[in-house]
């Protein structure tokens, strides 16, 4: 019953966007699929209109390695009792991506957390000023290079 | 019946020490284990604690837990707020030594270095009785002349 | 939108600090823009309590990392420990033995009950109605009491690791468990005269802060505040994890959305708790209650999520690990970061000022699981 | 019924009040929680087992009577058991007594001759 679903969902999304889709796969009943980063905001409104209507989070990692950041957008169907997790990779230099304030006013807060800690520029965004730290002069703490033992033992156990 | 009569009070430290104003500002994890002091599970209001909303009313800083960089200046200014005699009670080991969060960019790891603190409770959080212990030590030190800060 | 039709020039708003030093705050901080009575506008400042758990955690390895979990929301720390502990046994492919699923789900439902207990205190002291905060969070002291002689822990019980739990139940700590239960229902007709049926709490909390259905979808609304709207969404239901596929949740839901609406949820939540620790406690299976887990055990590189019901709404974590022994990055999506930098500062535009207090307790979000 | 509800409350007379009178009265200790350490001298082999497996880095080895011992800041230690767990000589338990309260951080520093005696 449930694979249905999923192979429909599965067919709707590839028939529009058939070559930005790098990777759909359905394990467990689970949604994961890898776009392109320039076809993320249409995936993502076309996967709102197939019903999934809760954005759980919006997950930025640090790559380092790969000199790339990938978001990962956690969507649920309350209907259809599906999780979908899409993913695009962006580059670690310029890490600039579309906002989808408009399509979930909820994205906002996630996007400006993932400003402060990643340093990830969503355009559209109308508030990224900082969240939890106040006047941070760092890099932004979540990167991976920025080593937060090496920092506390500069800045706290230095004397 | 003896504990029905009321006590006579012989010092000024004795009428300190039995109304001992904490402010209403519990940081973290330790407010947690406050709440049976401040609700009917062992209740502070016997021990003639209150909790007040402005620091000028108040005597006693509670430090319940981890302090964060964001929150060091807010904490520093009620504590120059408040009117000496004052003092201030660390609860757990994070206002100690930063305890669990030791190698975390945000938080405090020694809040002596910002603002004296008289009394370290220590637990992770403190059990209700620790602190009722460190509540007893505190009443009897200020019985016994100790002026705070 | 209530828009009041003055030039804005003409008046001059006042902004009060709905501080991080408030008697119904927490350790959050928000600035109100008033209008006379009418809130215009809020502005949330959290940061209080951030430690950059996500951080931290990359340094430990997994079962240190567990002790680590149950400190990112004070009020629950089971569920805390429920995904994170889960969302490690998905990356690695173990499976905890049924016993240890069993009694994960128990002391997660009586987390729930207290976190749900303690929220009536903390509410009903918001609202003025002392008498409530004195008895709920007196009532208090006997479930962490069954938590302190079950776990070894009191606040943070450090009882979960990946493949099971530390300890085991004797059969004196399910007879202690099921006086319990009797105790607080006993104790919930005492809340029902004292806070939920009681003038002042329903006068001040109906047709307050009411999010209709479709905001509270669009902006992130999860548990209990979701279900207050009318739509069932339950992930014990929905994906159900551990001991919950053996048992029936019936979910508690509201139509009108209300602030009282959400604290009737939650008191048929408490219900709820109570039969589903019964029914697990009655069809719990003998033997083992851990797999065997070294301390420095490899993770294979890959990525798990998993998400459980926290008593205030969908938890997440999203663990990528990368082959060593410690996450390469691990995610958490507290279920309070929506409700109060979201649907907290919606809900409160047009509001009156004294139902600030009333909405951000009516969200129940949890500071320090807004931080992380 | 309204009118007679308030009588209820009599039988509130006859019940023990909520709150633990707290220096005359306490709640007897629970067997099993986590409080302080102890450590067995003659078990212990000096293995840095509990020190790497503490989350807060509160366990030192130091050098007594020749040998060496486990030394616990307890100023860091967040009582999660894990080094009483992991110990494989099972030198290392946790006590029930908890009740610790310093002026002077130096105090909590727990090195083995302390650690060895129950308070």
């Amino acid at each position: 019953m449930a694979t249905d679903k999923l192979e429909e969902i599965k067919t709707a999304v590839e028939s529009r966007f058939g070559d930005s889709i790098l990777s759909f796969d359905t394990k467990d009943g689970r949604i994961v699929l890898k776009v392109s980063a320039q076809a993320s905001h249409e995936v993502l409104s076309l996967l709102k209109d197939l019903g999934f209507e809760h954005l759980s989070d919006v997950t930025g990692t640090d790559y380092i390695k790969d000199g790339e950041f990938e978001i990962a957008y956690h969507l649920w169907s309350h209907a259809k009792k599906i999780r979908a997790i899409q993913k695009i990779r962006i580059s670690r230099e310029s890490p600039v991506v579309k906002s989808i304030v408009d399509l979930w006013p909820g994205a906002q807060i996630h996007e400006r957390e993932d400003h402060e800690l990643f340093g990830i520029d969503f355009v559209g965004n109308p508030d990224l000023s900082p969240l939890f730290l106040e006047d941070w002069k760092e890099i932004p703490p979540f990167r991976k290079d920025f080593d937060t033992r090496e920092y506390v033992k500069r800045r706290y156990y230095g004397d | 019946m003896s504990k029905l009569l009321p006590r006579p009070i012989r010092s000024k430290g004795d009428a300190a020490a039995n109304s001992l104003w904490v402010i209403n500002y519990f940081t973290a994890c330790g407010f947690m284990e406050l709440l049976p002091w401040v609700g009917s599970g062992y209740d502070m209001e016997r021990f003639g604690i209150l909790a007040v909303a402005t620091p000028r009313h108040a005597d006693v800083l509670i430090v319940a837990g981890y302090v964060t960089e964001k929150a060091v200046s807010r904490i520093k200014r009620i504590y120059d707020q408040m009117a000496s005699p004052k003092y201030v009670m660390a609860l757990g080991s994070c206002p100690m030594t930063g305890g669990m969060y030791w190698d975390s960019y945000s938080t405090v790891k020694r809040i002596d270095k910002y603002i004296p603190v008289d009394l370290w409770v220590l637990g992770c959080p403190p059990k209700p009785e620790n602190i009722g212990h460190g509540i007893v030590m505190a009443m009897n030190a200020i019985k016994g002349g100790f002026g705070g800060h | 939108m209530a828009t009041n039709n003055l030039e804005e020039s003409e008046i001059s708003f006042i902004t009060i600090p709905f501080g991080p030093q408030h008697p119904a705050s927490g350790h959050f901080h928000a600035k109100v823009k008033v209008d006379g009575e009418n809130v215009v506008d809020l502005v949330a400042y959290p940061g209080y309590l951030h430690r950059g758990f996500e951080k931290l955690m990359e340094y430990r390895t997994h079962v240190q990392n567990t002790m680590l979990s149950d400190r990112v929301c004070i009020l629950d720390p089971f569920s805390n420990e429920m995904a994170y502990v889960n969302v490690t046994e998905l990356a690695v492919g173990i499976e905890a033995p049924l016993r240890g699923k069993f009694i994960r789900s128990i002391m997660a439902e009586l987390g729930r009950i207290l976190s749900h207990v303690t929220w009536i205190g903390i509410t009903s002291m918001a609202l003025g109605l002392e008498s409530g905060t004195r008895i709920s969070w007196g009532d208090r002291e006997k479930i962490i009491r069954i938590q302190e002689i079950l776990t070894g822990g009191r606040i943070y019980p450090c009882y979960y690791v990946p493949g099971g739990v530390r300890r085991d139940f004797s059969q004196e700590h399910i007879d202690e468990i099921f006086k319990l239960l009797d105790y607080i229902e006993k104790a919930m007709k005492l809340y029902d005269d004292l806070v939920f049926y009681n003038t002042t709490f329903m006068t001040r909390m109906e047709n307050v802060g009411t999010l209709t259905k479709e905001d509270a979808i669009a902006l992130g609304a999860t548990g209990p505040n979701l279900r207050a709207c009318g739509v069932a969404a339950d992930v014990r239901v929905d994906e159900p994890y551990d001991g919950y596929p053996y048992v029936n949740v019936d979910v508690v839901t509201m139509e009108k959305g209300d602030s009282y609406a959400r604290s009737l949820c939650r008191r048929g939540e408490i219900i709820t708790s109570i039969s589903i620790i019964r029914q697990l406690l009655e069809k719990m299976p003998a033997g083992d209650f851990k797999v065997k887990w070294a301390m420095t055990k490899k993770v294979p590189a890959g990525e798990a999520y998993f998400c459980c019901e926290a008593a205030r709404g969908e938890l997440c974590f999203h663990m990528v690990s990368d082959g060593s022994d410690k996450p390469y990055r691990v995610k958490i999506r507290g279920p309070s970061f929506s409700h109060a930098l979201a649907i907290f500062p919606f809900l409160v535009r047009g509001s009156q000022l004294a139902d600030v207090p009333a909405i951000y307790w009516s969200l129940d979000s949890c500071p320090a699981d807004m931080d992380r | 019924m309204s009118l007679i509800r308030p009588f209820s409350l009599f039988k509130n007379l006859f019940k023990k009040p909520m709150t633990l009178d707290f220096p005359f009265e306490s709640l007897p200790a629970v067997e099993g929680y986590r409080g302080r350490q102890i450590l067995d001298l003659e078990k212990c082999t000096g293995c840095p087992v509990c020190s790497m497996v503490c989350p807060n880095l509160a366990i030192e080895l130091v050098e007594y009577n020749g040998k060496k011992y486990p030394q616990i800041h307890l100023g860091k230690c967040c009582f999660c058991g894990l080094c009483a767990e992991y110990c494989p000589r099972d030198a290392l338990h946790m006590t029930q007594e908890a009740m610790i309260t310093i002026m002077d951080t130096k105090e909590a520093v727990y090195t083995p001759a302390k650690l060895s005696q129950t308070a």
